[in-house]
C-alpha cells in the first residue's frame, strides 16, 4: 500500500532539504562534523542531544543564520547560498527567544512580521484566537508572561506560508492543552507537504518520524 | 523587493522611537550640559569663546551621537528580533541602513537643528549658524553610518562601553576635522566649498561601505 | 665615512643631544628585544604545562 | 600544505639564520647611524634618532596592512595560518607604532623644545596607534576565540580604508593651521652618508618584523594546538633533551 503521504502531493511540489557533510567548529573544536541527511515534503526530523551539544547551532545553520565550517545545505537541489532569497521565503525559524519587540503589541509584531514574510493574507483564521491571546493582542508585549510571549511567537505558524519549519524547543513554557494543539498543527503542516525540523525533549509520537542525535561522537545518525 | 524590508524596519523603528520619546532627549540634554560646562571651564569672555566655539560644538555633537550608539542593535539583539531579521529574505544591507537612518533621525538631526542655539551660548558669530547646521547634518549622518559598524562589532559584549568608542573614534577624526573646519571658514567669511565637498565624499563612501560591513559584522557577532 | 667624534666621552655627550639620542635608542631597542623574547618564554611555559600534564 | 604544523617545522629551520641576520643588520645600522653618519646641519646630533624613528613608523604602517590582509584571508578562505599571522602581527605593529611615537617625542625636545608637538606625521601615527589598540582590544574582548579574530579582522579591514583618509585629512588640517613650517620628520633630501645607514636600518627593521612575527606565530601555534598529538610528542622529546 503506497505511503499515503505521497498520494496527497503531486511530484512537482515535493520539497527536498538535504545536508551534505555539514560540520561546524566552535573554539577550534568540532561540535559536529559531516552530517548528511535528506528530508522530503511531509518529513519531520527531531534533533536530540543534551543541552549545549549543538542542537540550536544545527538549527541556526539550516536557517542560514550561521555559516557552516564546511559542507552545504541544499534546498530543491541547489545550495541555499545561491538561492538565498527564495529559500528563506520558504523558511520559518522560531528560536529560543520569542523575537517580539517588547514595546510593540503582539498584533503589531505579527503585522510587521507578515509584511516581511510570505504569509497567506487571505487566510481568515485569527491567529491570536488560535493561540488564546485574543484579548491580549493589543497590549505591549512586555505585559505578557513568558508563556504568552511564546504563544504570541507561535501565532506565526498559523499565518505563515513557509514550507520548512525550523523550531527550537517549541514546546517549552507552554501548557499541556496548547501543546496538543501545537502537535496537531505540526501534523497538519506535514500533511500539507511541509517539512519540520525541530529540537525538543518531548516525545511527539508522530508516525514515521526521523531522529538525529548529536552525541559527543559527532555525526552519529540513528534512523 | 528590496525596499520592503527597508521600509518595514524604518517604519517600525520610527514608531518605536516616537512612541517612547524618553530617550530621544538624551543626546540633546548631553549636548546642553557639556556646552554649559565650557565657559565655566574656560572663560566667560565672548571673544575667546567664539574662537573655540566651532570646535567645541562639533566635538560635543560627536560625543552625543556616540553616546546613543550602542543601543542601535542592543535591544533587537536582546529580544531575538535581530535573529529574525538576519534570516529574512530581503538583503540585510537595506535593513541595517534603515536602522542607521533611524538612529540619525533620532540623534543627528535634532543635534544639528539645536546646534545654532548652543552656538549662541558660545557667542558663535551669526555667519557660522547655517554652515554649522549644514556640517552637522552631513557629519552626524557619517558618524551614525560609521558608528553602526562599531555597534555591530561590539554587540554581544555587555561591558563594551569604552571599546565601542575606541573602535569608532579613529574613524570619526577626519569627519571632525572637516566638519569643524567648515564652520571656522564660514566664520572667517571664506567659502566652505572644499570641506563641504570632502564631507559629501565621506558621506557617499560611508553610505556605500558601512551598511555592508555592518551586516557582515552582525552575521559574525550575533552568536558571540 | 669616519668616526664623527674625537673620543668616547664626546660620543656619549654628542654636543648636548646625547641624552635624547641614547634614551630614544635604548628604549626602542629594549622594546624590540622584549617583543622578540616574550613569545619564546610563552612557548616555553606552554610546553612545560604540557609536559606536566601528561607526565 | 599551509598547515600550522608545516609552518612550525619550516620556520624552526630558518629562524636561527634569520634572527642572526636581523641582529647583525640592526647592530651595523645602529653603530653606523650613531657613530659614523654625519650630523645634520640644523638639528645636530639629535638627527640620529631618525635611524630608529623612520624605519619604525614605516614598519608600523606596513604592519597594519599585513595584519589586515592576513585577517581578510583568514575570514574569506578560512586559512588557520592566516589567522595566526593576524593574531601575532597586531601587538608587534602596535609596539612599533609606540616606538615611532616615543622616538618622535624624544626627538621633539631638542628640536622644538617640547616633547609633544601636533605635527602631521606624529598625529597620524597617534591615530594609527589607536587603530591598533582597537584591533587588539577587540581581539581580547570576545570569549569565543574564533569569533574575536573574525571581528578584529573585519575592523582591521575597515581600518585600511580609513588610514589614507586619516593621513590626508591630518595633512590638510596641519597645513591649514601652520602652513609655513616644514614637517620635521620628513626626511630632508639627505646626503648619501646619512642615507645609507637609514637604508640598512630599514632593512634591519624589516628583518626584525619578520623574525618577531615568526617567533610569536610559533608560540601562538603551540598554544592553539596544545592538545594535538604532534605538540605533545614535540614537548616530550624536548623534555628528554633538557630535563626540566
Amino acid at each position: 500500500m503506497p505511503d499515503p503521504k505521497n498520494i496527497l502531493m503531486n511530484q512537482a511540489s515535493v520539497k527536498t532539504l538535504s545536508l551534505k557533510d555539514l560540520s561546524f567548529q566552535r573554539n577550534e573544536k568540532f561540535l559536529f562534523s559531516n552530517i548528511s541527511l535528506t528530508l522530503e515534503s511531509g518529513d519531520i526530523l527531531q534533533i536530540l542531544g543534551q543541552n549545549g551539544s549543538g542542537k540550536t547551532t544545527l538549527l541556526r545553520l539550516i536557517s542560514t543564520a550561521l555559516r557552516p565550517y564546511s559542507g552545504e545545505i541544499i534546498w530543491q537541489g541547489k545550495n541555499v547560498n545561491d538561492i538565498r532569497e527564495s529559500y528563506l521565503e520558504d523558511v520559518l525559524f522560531l528560536g529560543h527567544q520569542p523575537g517580539l519587540k517588547r514595546l510593540l503589541s503582539a498584533e503589531e509584531n505579527l503585522v510587521w512580521w507578515r509584511r516581511l514574510n510570505k504569509t497567506n493574507l487571505s487566510k481568515n483564521v485569527n491567529a491570536f484566537e488560535e493561540v488564546g491571546l485574543y484579548n491580549h493582542k493589543d497590549e505591549p508585549c512586555n505585559y505578557l508572561s513568558v508563556g504568552q510571549l511564546k504563544r504570541a511567537a507561535l501565532a506565526r505558524l498559523y499565518v505563515s506560508e513557509a514550507k520548512l519549519w525550523i523550531l527550537d524547543e517549541p514546546f517549552t513554557s507552554i501548557d499541556k492543552e496548547f501543546s496538543i494543539k501545537l502537535k496537531s498543527l505540526i501534523v497538519s503542516h506535514l500533511k500539507r507537504g511541509g517539512i519540520v525540523v525541530l529540537a525538543t525533549h518531548q516525545d511527539l509520537k508522530i508516525e514515521n518520524m526521523k531522529y538525529f542525535s548529536i552525541s559527543d561522537l559527532s555525526g552519529a545518525t540513528s534512523e | 523587493m528590496n525596499n520592503i524590508g527597508f521600509l518595514a524596519i524604518l517604519r517600525r523603528d520610527l514608531l518605536l522611537a516616537v512612541r517612547y520619546r524618553g530617550d530621544l532627549a538624551n543626546p540633546l540634554i548631553f549636548f546642553f550640559i557639556v556646552i554649559a560646562l565650557i565657559p565655566l571651564g574656560l572663560t566667560p569672555d565672548s571673544k575667546e569663546l567664539s574662537e573655540i566655539a566651532p570646535g567645541m560644538l562639533w566635538i560635543t555633537a560627536l560625543l552625543a551621537s556616540l553616546l546613543s550608539l550602542d543601543g542601535l542593535f542592543k535591544d533587537d539583539f536582546a529580544d531575538g528580533t535581530l535573529e529574525q531579521i538576519i534570516i529574512l529574505p530581503q538583503p540585510l544591507y537595506f535593513m541595517v541602513l534603515a536602522k542607521t537612518i533611524v538612529h540619525w533621525v533620532v540623534t543627528g538631526l535634532p543635534l544639528s537643528l539645536l546646534a545654532p542655539v548652543l552656538g549662541l551660548m558660545l557667542s558663535l558669530p551669526e555667519t557660522g549658524y547655517l554652515p554649522l547646521m549644514l556640517s552637522l547634518l552631513i557629519g552626524t549622518a557619517i558618524l551614525s553610518l560609521i558608528g553602526s559598524v562599531g555597534a555591530a562589532l561590539t554587540l554581544p559584549l555587555n561591558k563594551e562601553g569604552i571599546l565601542l568608542s575606541l573602535i569608532v573614534i579613529p574613524f570619526y577624526m577626519p569627519v571632525l576635522i572637516f566638519g569643524s573646519n567648515m564652520v571656522v571658514l564660514a566664520v572667517d567669511g571664506l567659502s566652505i566649498a572644499s570641506p563641504l565637498a570632502i564631507m559629501g565624499a565621506l558621506l557617499a563612501l560611508s553610505l556605500l561601505i558601512s551598511p555592508y560591513v555592518t551586516s557582515c559584522a552582525l552575521r559574525l557577532s550575533i552568536y558571540g | 665615512m669616519m668616526f664623527q667624534f674625537e673620543n668616547f666621552s664626546d660620543f656619549i655627550y654628542m654636543a648636548g643631544h646625547g641624552q635624547y639620542v641614547w634614551t630614544a635608542y635604548s628604549v626602542s631597542l629594549i622594546i624590540m628585544a622584549f617583543i622578540f623574547v616574550m613569545p619564546l618564554f610563552r612557548k616555553k611555559n606552554i610546553i612545560q604545562k604540557i609536559i606536566k600534564k601528561n607526565h | 600544505m599551509a598547515s600550522p604544523r608545516w609552518f612550525y617545522q619550516i620556520s624552526g629551520r630558518w629562524l636561527p639564520w634569520l634572527s642572526l641576520l636581523t641582529f647583525v643588520s640592526i647592530i651595523i645600522g645602529v653603530i653606523w647611524g650613531l657613530g659614523f653618519a654625519p650630523q645634520d646641519a640644523k638639528q645636530g646630533n639629535s638627527f640620529r634618532i631618525i635611524y630608529i624613528h623612520v624605519p619604525a613608523s614605516f614598519l608600523a604602517l606596513v604592519g597594519y596592512y599585513i595584519m589586515a590582509i592576513s585577517g581578510a584571508i583568514a575570514i574569506i578562505w578560512k586559512i588557520k595560518l592566516a589567522d595566526v599571522v593576524m593574531k601575532s602581527a597586531a601587538p608587534i605593529g602596535a609596539s612599533l607604532t609606540f616606538i615611532a611615537l616615543l622616538t618622535g617625542a624624544v626627538w621633539g625636545k631638542p628640536t622644538w623644545g617640547t616633547y609633544w608637538i601636533w605635527d602631521a606625521r606624529i598625529t597620524s601615527m597617534l591615530i594609527l596607534f589607536f587603530l591598533y589598540l582597537g584591533v587588539i582590544v577587540l581581539q581580547k574582548a570576545y570569549s569565543a576565540q574564533g569569533l574575536s579574530n573574525k571581528a578584529a579582522a573585519l575592523l582591521a579591514l575597515v581600518g585600511t580604508i580609513n588610514i589614507p583618509i586619516i593621513y590626508k585629512s591630518v595633512d590638510w588640517w596641519y597645513t591649514l593651521h601652520q602652513p609655513a613650517t616644514i614637517k620635521f620628520t620628513e626626511a630632508p633630501s639627505m646626503h648619501p652618508d646619512m642615507f645609507q645607514p637609514l637604508l640598512i636600518m630599514i632593512i634591519g627593521f624589516y628583518l626584525f618584523y619578520v623574525t618577531a612575527l615568526i617567533v610569536s606565530m610559533r608560540a601562538e601555534i603551540i598554544f592553539r594546538e596544545r592538545n594535538t598529538s604532534w605538540v605533545k610528542e614535540l614537548a616530550l622529546n624536548l623534555k628528554d633533551k633538557r630535563p626540566i
